[in-house]
C-alpha cells in the first residue's frame, strides 16, 4: 500500500463553516478525486452543486448524467480510465444504482458513493432524515459480495469518511460507501480542513509489470489484485461475468468458487483491518449502547443523561458499519448485561447486534420511524429499563 | 504449438483479437464475426494507437464483442456500456473509445444512455449489430424487431412499431450516422474508419443475421441466405434523409451514410465554455500540460 | 492444424485454419474468383471447412479474410498491399 | 447552550441569518454552534426558518425544541413559532412586518425597523443584516466582530460594505434600545 | 366554510381539482398552476367523462400536478410515469390517460420510457412543463437547459447541448406534437383538448417559468416577466418541422403544433395483428365484449 | 377475504411435462393474471415467452418493455388498472427493479415478481443456479417496508406458489416474491394442474362503498386497506410519498411513523398466519437441517444418508422465506442440538437463523458459490460432524 | 376569506379568492380590459391580492382565471357562454 | 434410479430427446423424470446435451454424475461424455456419425445409423426420433406406448406421423439387434 500526500490543489485548508454534503465535496476533492458524476436528489444534491463549482479551478470533470444508472456506470468506467471517481445520492437513486453497484464489486473497481439517507420507503420523506438503507447497502445488489460503509456523525466527519472512503476503496479495490443521513447531509457545523500534507492518502495499487503481462484478478499477496488504467498498452479485459485472472469469462461453479469467494474473502478477512469504532466507558459498562450517524449524538446526551442517573454506561459508535463488528460485539456479549440500538428505522443494524450477542445479553431496539431523530429522552428511558 | 509452425506469416487479427479466447461463441453462420473482422479492418486502416483505443460492450451475443477484440476492453453490464464509455472517455481524453454492442442493449434498454450522449455530442463511436431481436437470451422481440417479424416473445409476430435507429441518432445529436448490412464488408469498415477519424458522437448500425433465433424462426434459411437477403435488400443512399430509412419486414434496407457533420464535442464545448467563463484560471481539461 | 493452400509462388497466399472454421460458406461464396470450396471433409468441431480450389485465380483481395466470421481465413500479401480498397465491388 | 431560531418567508435570506450567525459563533468565536433548516416544497413561499444550536461543547441534539431567542420577520412565522418560544425567551421582530401580541411570561420583545432600514440604505434584501446587527446586540450571544468577520462569503462580494452597514444599522439600534431600556431604570 | 356562503356559485375548479390540497405547493409567479388551469379548460371542455380519466405524474414540481387533480391520479416514481401510465392504459383500456409531469422526468431520466412509449404509439397524452431545469431539487441542469443558461450544477453556465424535444418525440413515433408557452393559455387549452380528442401518443410541451430558481439564478425577473419573456420568443409555426425548433438560451421559441397524424396505436395494432393471425380464437382485447 | 374459483379460461388442467419457468405461467394465468410485463432475462425468460404465447386465447395483456424498471412501473399501474400483474426476472433485472418495488409497497399494490435466481453478482452466471438474493428480496429498496417471499422446490411448486402468491399479495396488499433458482427453472418435470374450480383464489379487496368515500390507505379491521381501480369513479390518489388515508403527501414524522409502520406491522403481525413450512421428523430430531428451494432437495438426500446412520435429523423447508419464522426456530432452538444450514450463497439466510436461534446451539451453514446444488455428502458430513 | 366585486348585474361575475393569491400579477397583467389591479393591503400569506378595479369593463372571458396559477380567480357567467373561444387575442 | 444424457450437437434435437423421454416416463409410465439442460453461450455450436434422471420417487439431487445410458449422436459429444459413463453403462451411438473406441469395463455399445434412417425416411432432422425408438427398444427403460404419447405437443403436429415413423424405425432396428445379440448365444 503505498501512501502519498494529497495534492494542495484539491485541498481547501482552514477552518469553514460547511454542511454535511458541502463537506463530502471537500473531503472528495482532498482525496484526489477528480471525476464526478451525479443526479440531482435531495437531501445529497449539494454535494454534487459543489463539486461542479470547485472542479474546474482543481483540474477534472463534473458530469451530470441522465440518471443514477448513468452516474454509477460512468464512475466505473471513469475509474478504469485512471481517475478517482465519486457520486452521491438518496434512497431513490441508491436502488437505481444496485445493478452496477455490483458491477462495480465484479470489477474490482475502487469509488466511493454517499448516500445521504432520507425517509423511505419510496419517494418517502425526500426532505427529512432516516437510517433506513443500512441493510441495502449491505445487501441490495444480488449476488455475494461484500462492501465497506462508514456512517459519519457531522459534517466534519463527511471530510473526514471521505478520505478514508477513497483510501479503503483503494486498498481493497471495493466500492466503498458513505452512509450519511440528512440531518448529517444538512447541517452546518465548523468543518476544520488541515493542509495537504497532513493528508495521506492511498495510492492506486498501480501494476508495474511489463504490458502483456498483466492479470487484472490475480490476487497479490495481500490478496489484492493490481489495478491500471486504459490507455496504457496492456490490453486488458475485465467482465461483469464471473471470470479468470486475466478477466476473461469463465462460466462454471470452479470459477465462481474462486472469483466470487475471493470478493467476499478479502472483505471478511481483513475485517478488524477495516473497522473503526468509537468506545467510551466500555470497560466497566453494564449497559451498551450502540449507534451510529447523528443517532449516535443523540445518544450521547441520553448516555450523559443515564450517567448521572449513576448508570453503568458505554457507548459504542459505529464508524464502520459494514463489515460489521462481529468479533468485538460477540466479545463484549459476554460481560454486558444488555445491548440497547436506537436507529432511524424498524430494525436493522440491531439485527446484526441480535446474531452477534448469540442470546448472551438481551438486545434492545429503539426504533424511529424516520423524519426526525430520537427524542433523547427516550434512549434514556430504554437505557433505565435495561439496566434494571 | 506445432501447428503454428506451418504458418509462414501470423495471422493478421492476432494483434486485434484475443486469438486465446477463439473460438468465440457466435454460431455458425453468425454475422457479428463479420462485423468483427471489419471492425478489425478498419482498426488496422485507420493507424490509430490501439493502446489508446478501447472498446466497452454491454450484454447480448454482440456485448461479447469487447471480450474478443484485443484493446482495453470492458464487458460491463446490459445498456450501460455508453455510460460507462461516457466515464472512460471523459477520465482519459485521450482515449478512443468505441461501443460495441447490440440492438437490444443500446436501443433497448439503453435507448436513454443513447439518446443522451448523442445530445452531449460525446466523443465516441458506437457500433450497434442489429440482429432485429435479443439474441443472446433466446430470440425476444426487440424495438427494432420489424413489424410482424416473428419472435420467442411474439409468437404470433411482432405488432409494435420499430424503431428508426439512424432517425432517432441524428434528432438526438449524433455527429455522425450510418447503416449497413454485414456484407457490406468494406464499407462496413470504411465507415467505422471514418468514425475513428472524427471527433463526435458516432453511430454505425449493421444489420447483421442472426441465424439461430431470428433467422430460424422467421424460416430465412441459413446465415448465408440471410446475409445475401439483407445485402439484396439494401440500397445504398449516401445522405438520405434520416426520417425516410426505417425498416419494414420484408422491404427495402436503406443503407449508407446519412449524416457526418463537425460539431464541438462535449469535452470541446466544457473546455471553451468554461475557458470563456473563467478566464486563466482555467486549464483546458484532457489536453495535455504536462 | 492449420491447412493452406499450395504454395506456389504468387502474390500473396491464403492460409486456411480449417479447425476454426465452422462451415458457414461465406468464404466459398463470396470469393469473386471461386477460388475456394467446400471440402467433404469434417473438422475437429464437425464442420466442412473450405479448401483452396484454385488459387491460380486468387485476387489475394482479402474478402475471404474479412468475411469470415471465424478468424479462420487470413492472406498474407507478399507486397504491402493491404491499403487498397480491394474486393470492394462486394461492398 | 442556547437554541435560536430566526424566521420570516421566502426570500428574505432567513437562511443567510442562521449561516452567518452560526459561522460566526463557529469560527471566530470559539463556540459550536450548528445551523439546520428546513426543505422541502413545505417550506416554499411560506413560512421559512433557520435553527441554531449554540453550545461550548459539541451540539448533540441538532434540533431545537424550546429556542430561548426567536427572530421573526414575517407575521405568518410569528404566529407559526412564538408558540414555542420560551418563557424567559427573547424575540425579535420587524417592527413593521409583524404585530405581535403581548408577550407572555418573560419573554422580552425587541422591535426593529429592518425592513425599513434596508430599503432606507437602497435595498430590501439586507433587512436581514439589519436584523442580524439587532440581533448581536441585544443578544450579545456573538460578538459584532466575529459576525462581521463571517460575512466574506456568505454575502456577494460586491455588496460587502453595503452588508456591513446595514449590520450597523442594526447593531445601533439595538444598542440604542438597550441604553434606553437601561434609562428608565435611572427613572 | 363561512366564505363559502359568500359564494354564490362555487369554483368551476372545485370539480376538477382537489380543493382540499390548495394551496399548492408551487412558488409565487410558479407557471406550473396556469399550465394546470389550461388542463382543468381541455378537460372541462372535451366533456371527456372525467371518471374514465386518470391522470399520471413522476416526481418534480411539476410531478405534484397529479395530487391536485381530481381524477384518479397517480404521483408514481421519478421517471417511470410513463411505463406506470402504459401498464394502467393496457389494464383498463377505456381510460384516457394523461401523464403530466417535468423535463427532467420526461426528458432526462425518463427518456428511454418516453421514445419507447412513442414508438409503441401507446395511446397516451404526454404533457411535458418544460422550465428548463430540474426545479424540485433545487434548479439543476437538464437536458433541456439552453446552453450558456445556469444552473445550480453548471454554475458557470450550461455547455452541453439540450434536447429539442419535439424533435425527439417525432423521431420516436409520436402522432401529436405540438409546443407552447404558459402564457398561450387558450392554446395549450386547445393543443391538449386536441390531445384528449385522440387515439395515440400525444406529446405537449409547455415552456414554463420556474421563478425560484430558473428566473433567479439566470436573473430573468419574476414569474411575470418570464411568462412574458417566453410568449415574446415565441412564434407560431404550425407545422414547422421538427427539426428546426430547438431553443436556444435567448433566441426565438418556435411553437405551435407541429405533428398531428393517425396511425393505429398499441393495442390496436395488437388487436388487428393476433386477429388476423389467431382467426376467431382471438377476441379483441379492450373492446367490451361483456 | 372473499375466496372465489379459478377462472377456467386461464387453468390448463391436466398433467404437463413443464420447467418450472412455464409452470409459473401457468400458475399466473390460473391464478388470473391477466396482465404481464417484462424484460427478457435468462434463466426466466421462459415464463415471458410461455406467457405471451398463451395470453392471447386467454384474455389479457403481455408487454414486453424497454426494461425491468418500465416493467415493474407498467404492472403498478396495470395492478391499479384493475388487473392482476406479474413479472419475471432475474438478478440484474432484480437489482434494476428495486426502486420501483419500493413505490409498489408504498402504495400497497398487490403483484406478484418472481425471481429465478442465477449466479452473482452482477452478470455473474446468467445460466447457471444460485441462491444469492435472498437478502436482496427483503432489503434490497430504500427504506423500512416488509414484503413476502416463497421459494419453491420443483416445477410443480412453481406453480402451486404461484397460485399463493397471488393469494398472498391480495390478502396483504403487497408485493410478494416467488425466489425459484435457475435449478428449479430449468428443470422440465411432471406438473399437475387440477380444475379450475380446485382452485381458491381470493379477490381483491374492492371497496364497495360510496364513489367519494374511498380512503385508499384507510386500514380496516384485518390491517389492510380496501383497493379501487382507476375508471370507477372513486377520483383517488396515490403516491410514493409518505401518505395519509387519502393517500395525499403528508410529509413529516408523525405521519411517516403512521405509514411506514403500517407497512411493516402488516406483514409483522401476519407472519404466523403467513408463513408455510414444511417440517420433517422435527419431533425428537437432535440436528435440524433448514433449507429452500433446490437445496431442500438435495438436502432430503443426504438426511436420508444420515438417518440411515442412525443420526436423528429433522428438516425445515422454508416455503416462505420472508416473512422469517423467527418464533418457530427459536421455540426449536432451545430443544436442538444443531441447525445445519445449506443454501446456495455464502451465508445469507443462515444469519437469520444465527439471530433466531441466539446461541442456544451451534448453527452450522454449508456455503455454496453457485453455479451448482450441494453435494449430498457434503451436507451428510455437516451433519455428522453436527451430531457429534 | 373570499373577496369579490361588486354586484351590479352583469352578464357574469369574477370571484377573487384573496387569500389563495400569491400576488404573481399575472391577472392583472394580462386582463385584457384592465379590470383587475393590484391591492395594497396583505392577505394572511402576506401578498398582495388583486382587487376589481371597474367590473364595468370586464368581457368575462375568464383569462384571469385560466391564467392564475393559484385557482384564486374564476368567473362565473349568466348564460352558459364558456364554449366559445375568448380572450384568444391573448394566447 | 437411473441416469441418462443425450448428447450430440445443437440443432439435433438432443433438448427434445430428453423431453419426450420425460414425458413418456413421467406422464404415462409411472416413473418421476426430471430433466435438465445446459443453457448458455457455451452450449452454442458444439456439444449440446440434455440429461434425465429417472426415479420411482421423488427425484432429489436432479444434476447427472455418472449416468447408466449415454446417447451420443456426435464425435464431440461423445469424446466429452464417454468417460463419465458407469463402467457398467450403455452407450448408444450414431453408427455414422460417432466412431467409439473400445468400449471399457462393462460398457454395452449399441450403434443405429439414426441419421442414415432419417434420411431415408426424408428428413435428417428426425434423427433424433430413430435414436428414441432405439433406446427405448435397448435400454426398455421406458414403454414404446408411452414414448409415443408423449409426442404431441413435443413434435410439430405435421410432422407427428413422420416423427412416429422415425421412432419405430428406430425401434425395430434397436428390436432386432437385441434379437441378434440373443442368437449368438445359442450358438
Ligand atoms: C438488466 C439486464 N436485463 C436483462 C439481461 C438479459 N440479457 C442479456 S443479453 C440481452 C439481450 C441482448 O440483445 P441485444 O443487445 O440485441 O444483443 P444480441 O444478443 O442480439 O447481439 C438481455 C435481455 C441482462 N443481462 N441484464
Ligand atoms: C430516482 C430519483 N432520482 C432523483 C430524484 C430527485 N428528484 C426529484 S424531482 C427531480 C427533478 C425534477 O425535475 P423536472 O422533472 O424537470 O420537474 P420540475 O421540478 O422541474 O417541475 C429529481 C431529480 C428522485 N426523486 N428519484
Ligand atoms: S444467437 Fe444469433 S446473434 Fe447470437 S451468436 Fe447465434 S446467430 Fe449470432
Ligand atoms: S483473397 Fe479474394 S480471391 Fe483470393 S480466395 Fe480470398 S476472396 Fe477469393
Ligand atoms: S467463412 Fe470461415 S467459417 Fe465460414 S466456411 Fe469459410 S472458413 Fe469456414
Ligand atoms: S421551484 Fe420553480 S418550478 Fe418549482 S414551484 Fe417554484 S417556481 Fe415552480
Ligand atoms: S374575465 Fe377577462 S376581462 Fe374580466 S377580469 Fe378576467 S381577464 Fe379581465
Ligand atoms: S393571478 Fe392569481 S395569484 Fe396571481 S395575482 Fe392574480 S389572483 Fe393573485
Ligand atoms: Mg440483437
Ligand atoms: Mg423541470
Amino acid at each position: 500500500m503505498k501512501k502519498v500526500k494529497a495534492d494542495p490543489k484539491g485541498v481547501l485548508t482552514g477552518a469553514h463553516y460547511l454542511d454535511g454534503d458541502y463537506a463530502l465535496a471537500e473531503g472528495a476533492l482532498a482525496a484526489g478525486c477528480r471525476f464526478f458524476a451525479g443526479y440531482p436528489i435531495t437531501p445529497s444534491t449539494e454535494t454534487a452543486e459543489r463539486f461542479s463549482e470547485r472542479i474546474p479551478s482543481v483540474g477534472g470533470v463534473f458530469i451530470q448524467m441522465e440518471d443514477e444508472i448513468a452516474s454509477i456506470a460512468a464512475l466505473i468506467g471513469a475509474v478504469w480510465g485512471g481517475k478517482k471517481a465519486m457520486t452521491v445520492t438518496s434512497g431513490p437513486g441508491f436502488s437505481l444504482m444496485m445493478e452496477n453497484i455490483g458491477l462495480a464489486c465484479m470489477m474490482e473497481t475502487p469509488l466511493v458513493i454517499a448516500n445521504v439517507q432520507r425517509g423511505g420507503p419510496s419517494t418517502g420523506l425526500p426532505t427529512l432524515t432516516g437510517q433506513q438503507d443500512m441493510m441495502q447497502v449491505k445487501w441490495g445488489s444480488h449476488g455475494d459480495y461484500e462492501i465497506i460503509a462508514l456512517c459519519p456523525d457531522s459534517p466534519q466527519e463527511c471530510f473526514d469518511l471521505c478520505i478514508d472512503a477513497f483510501n479503503l476503496s483503494e486498498i481493497y479495490r471495493v466500492p466503498t460507501f458513505i452512509m450519511a443521513d440528512e440531518c448529517v447531509g444538512h447541517m452546518h457545523e465548523k468543518v476544520v480542513i488541515p493542509p495537504a500534507e497532513e493528508i495521506e492518502l492511498v495510492e492506486r495499487k498501480w501494476f508495474k509489470g511489463p504490458k502483456d503481462k498483466y492479470l487484472p484478478y490475480k490476487p497479490d499477496k495481500d490478496m489484492i489484485p493490481f489495478m491500471v488504467k486504459a490507455g496504457d498498452g496492456h490490453r486488458f479485459h475485465t467482465t461483469g461475468l464471473t471470470h479468470d485472472e486475466r478477466g476473461y469469462p469463465a462460466l462454471n461453479a470452479e470459477f465462481q468458487e474462486v472469483c466470487v469467494r475471493h470478493l467476499v474473502e478479502k472483505i471478511r478477512m481483513n475485517a478488524d483491518k477495516i473497522i473503526k469504532l468509537e468506545e467510551d466507558e466500555i470497560d466497566n459498562a453494564e449497559i451498551i449502547v450502540i449507534s451510529y450517524g447523528i443517532t449516535s449524538r443523540v445518544t450521547t446526551r441520553a448516555v450523559q443523561q443515564a450517567r448521572k442517573a449513576g448508570i453503568k454506561v458505554g457507548t459504542i459508535r459505529l464508524i464502520t458499519v459494514w463489515p460489521f463488528p462481529e468479533k468485538r460485539i460477540k466479545e463484549l456479549a459476554k460481560k454486558i448485561k444488555a445491548f440497547v440500538v436506537p436507529e432511524i428505522n424498524y430494525g436493522q443494524i440491531v439485527r446484526e447486534v441480535e446474531r452477534c450477542v448469540e442470546g448472551q445479553a438481551p438486545v434492545i431496539h429503539i426504533p424511529h420511524c424516520g423524519g426526525w431523530v430520537h427524542d433523547p429522552d427516550e434512549i434514556f428511558k430504554a437505557i433505565k429499563e435495561a439496566s434494571k | 504449438m506445432k501447428e503454428e509452425d506451418h504458418l509462414e506469416e501470423k495471422n493478421p487479427m492476432e494483434d486485434l483479437l484475443r486469438m486465446d479466447r477463439i473460438p468465440h461463441i457466435w454460431c455458425p453462420g453468425c454475422g457479428i464475426g463479420t462485423v468483427v473482422t471489419s471492425f478489425a479492418e478498419a482498426l488496422r486502416k485507420s493507424k490509430i494507437d490501439l493502446d489508446k483505443t478501447a472498446i466497452v460492450s454491454g450484454i447480448g451475443c454482440t456485448g461479447r464483442v469487447a471480450g474478443y477484440v484485443k484493446l482495453d476492453s470492458f464487458h460491463t453490464t446490459h445498456g450501460r456500456a455508453i455510460p460507462f464509455a461516457t466515464g472512460l472517455k471523459l477520465a482519459n481524453p485521450e482515449l478512443k473509445v468505441i461501443v460495441f454492442s447490440g440492438d437490444g442493449d443500446i436501443a433497448g434498454i439503453g435507448g436513454n444512455h443513447f439518446i443522451h450522449a448523442a445530445r452531449r455530442n460525446m466523443d465516441m463511436i458506437v457500433i450497434c449489430v442489429n440482429n432485429f431481436n435479443y439474441a443472446m437470451t433466446g430470440g425476444q422481440v426487440a424495438a427494432t424487431t420489424p413489424t410482424t417479424a416473428n419472435a420467442s416473445t411474439a409468437p404470433y409476430g411482432n405488432y409494435e412499431y420499430s424503431f428508426s435507429l439512424p432517425y432517432l441518432a441524428e434528432a438526438s445529436g449524433a455527429t455522425y450516422v450510418a447503416r449497413w448490412t454485414a456484407l457490406h464488408l468494406r464499407r462496413v469498415a470504411k465507415s467505422m474508419q471514418e468514425a475513428l477519424g472524427k471527433r463526435g458522437f458516432s453511430f454505425i448500425e449493421v444489420i447483421t443475421p442472426c441465424v439461430t433465433l431470428y433467422a430460424r424462426r422467421n424460416r430465412l434459411g441459413d446465415g448465408l441466405n440471410l446475409m445475401k437477403y439483407y445485402y439484396e435488400k439494401s440500397e445504398i443512399q449516401h445522405g438520405a434523409d434520416t426520417r425516410t430509412v426505417d425498416i419494414s419486414y420484408q422491404g427495402k434496407l436503406i443503407v449508407g451514410k446519412f449524416v457526418d457533420k463537425e460539431k464541438p464535442t462535449f469535452l470541446d464545448c466544457m473546455n471553451e465554455h468554461l475557458g470563456k467563463v473563467l478566464g486563466d484560471k482555467y486549464k483546458s481539461y484532457g489536453v495535455s500540460h504536462e | 492444424m492449420v491447412y493452406f493452400g499450395d504454395l506456389k509462388e504468387k502474390k500473396g497466399k491464403i492460409h486456411i485454419d480449417k479447425d476454426r472454421c465452422k462451415g458457414c460458406k461465406f468464404c466459398v461464396e463470396y470469393c469473386p474468383k471461386d477460388v475456394l470450396e467446400m471440402s467433404e471433409e469434417f473438422n475437429v468441431k464437425g464442420y466442412h471447412p473450405p479448401f483452396i480450389k484454385n488459387e491460380d485465380d486468387c485476387l489475394y483481395c482479402q474478402l475471404c479474410e474479412t468475411i469470415c466470421p471465424e478468424f479462420a481465413i487470413f492472406v498474407t500479401l507478399k507486397k504491402e498491399e493491404e491499403e487498397g480498397e480491394k474486393g470492394e465491388s462486394r461492398s | 447552550m442556547s437554541e435560536i431560531r430566526f424566521s420570516g418567508f421566502g426570500g428574505q435570506g432567513i437562511i443567510r441569518c442562521g449561516l452567518i450567525a452560526g459561522k460566526a459563533l463557529s469560527l471566530f468565536d470559539n463556540k459550536q454552534a450548528t445551523m439546520t433548516q428546513s426543505f422541502g416544497p413545505e417550506a416554499r413561499g411560506s413560512a421559512c426558518s433557520s435553527q441554531l444550536v449554540v453550545s461550548d461543547d459539541r451540539v448533540l441534539y441538532p434540533y431545537i425544541s424550546a429556542p430561548e431567542i426567536l427572530i421573526s420577520m414575517s407575521q405568518e412565522a410569528y404566529e407559526k413559532y412564538e408558540p414555542e418560544l420560551r418563557d424567559d425567551g427573547i424575540l425579535l421582530i420587524d417592527k413593521d412586518l409583524v404585530k405581535s401580541k403581548p408577550s407572555r411570561g418573560k419573554i422580552k420583545t425587541y422591535s426593529v425597523p429592518s425592513t425599513r432600514f434596508a430599503e432606507e440604505l437602497g435595498n430590501r434584501i439586507i433587512a436581514n443584516l439589519v436584523m442580524l446587527g439587532f440581533f448581536t446586540a441585544i443578544t450579545r450571544i456573538v460578538s459584532p466582530e466575529a459576525m462581521k468577520k463571517a460575512l466574506p462569503g456568505l454575502v456577494p462580494g460586491r455588496f460587502l460594505e453595503l452588508n456591513k452597514k446595514a449590520f450597523d444599522k442594526g447593531y445601533e439600534y439595538g444598542k440604542k434600545i438597550l441604553t434606553e431600556e437601561k434609562k428608565p431604570k435611572k427613572k
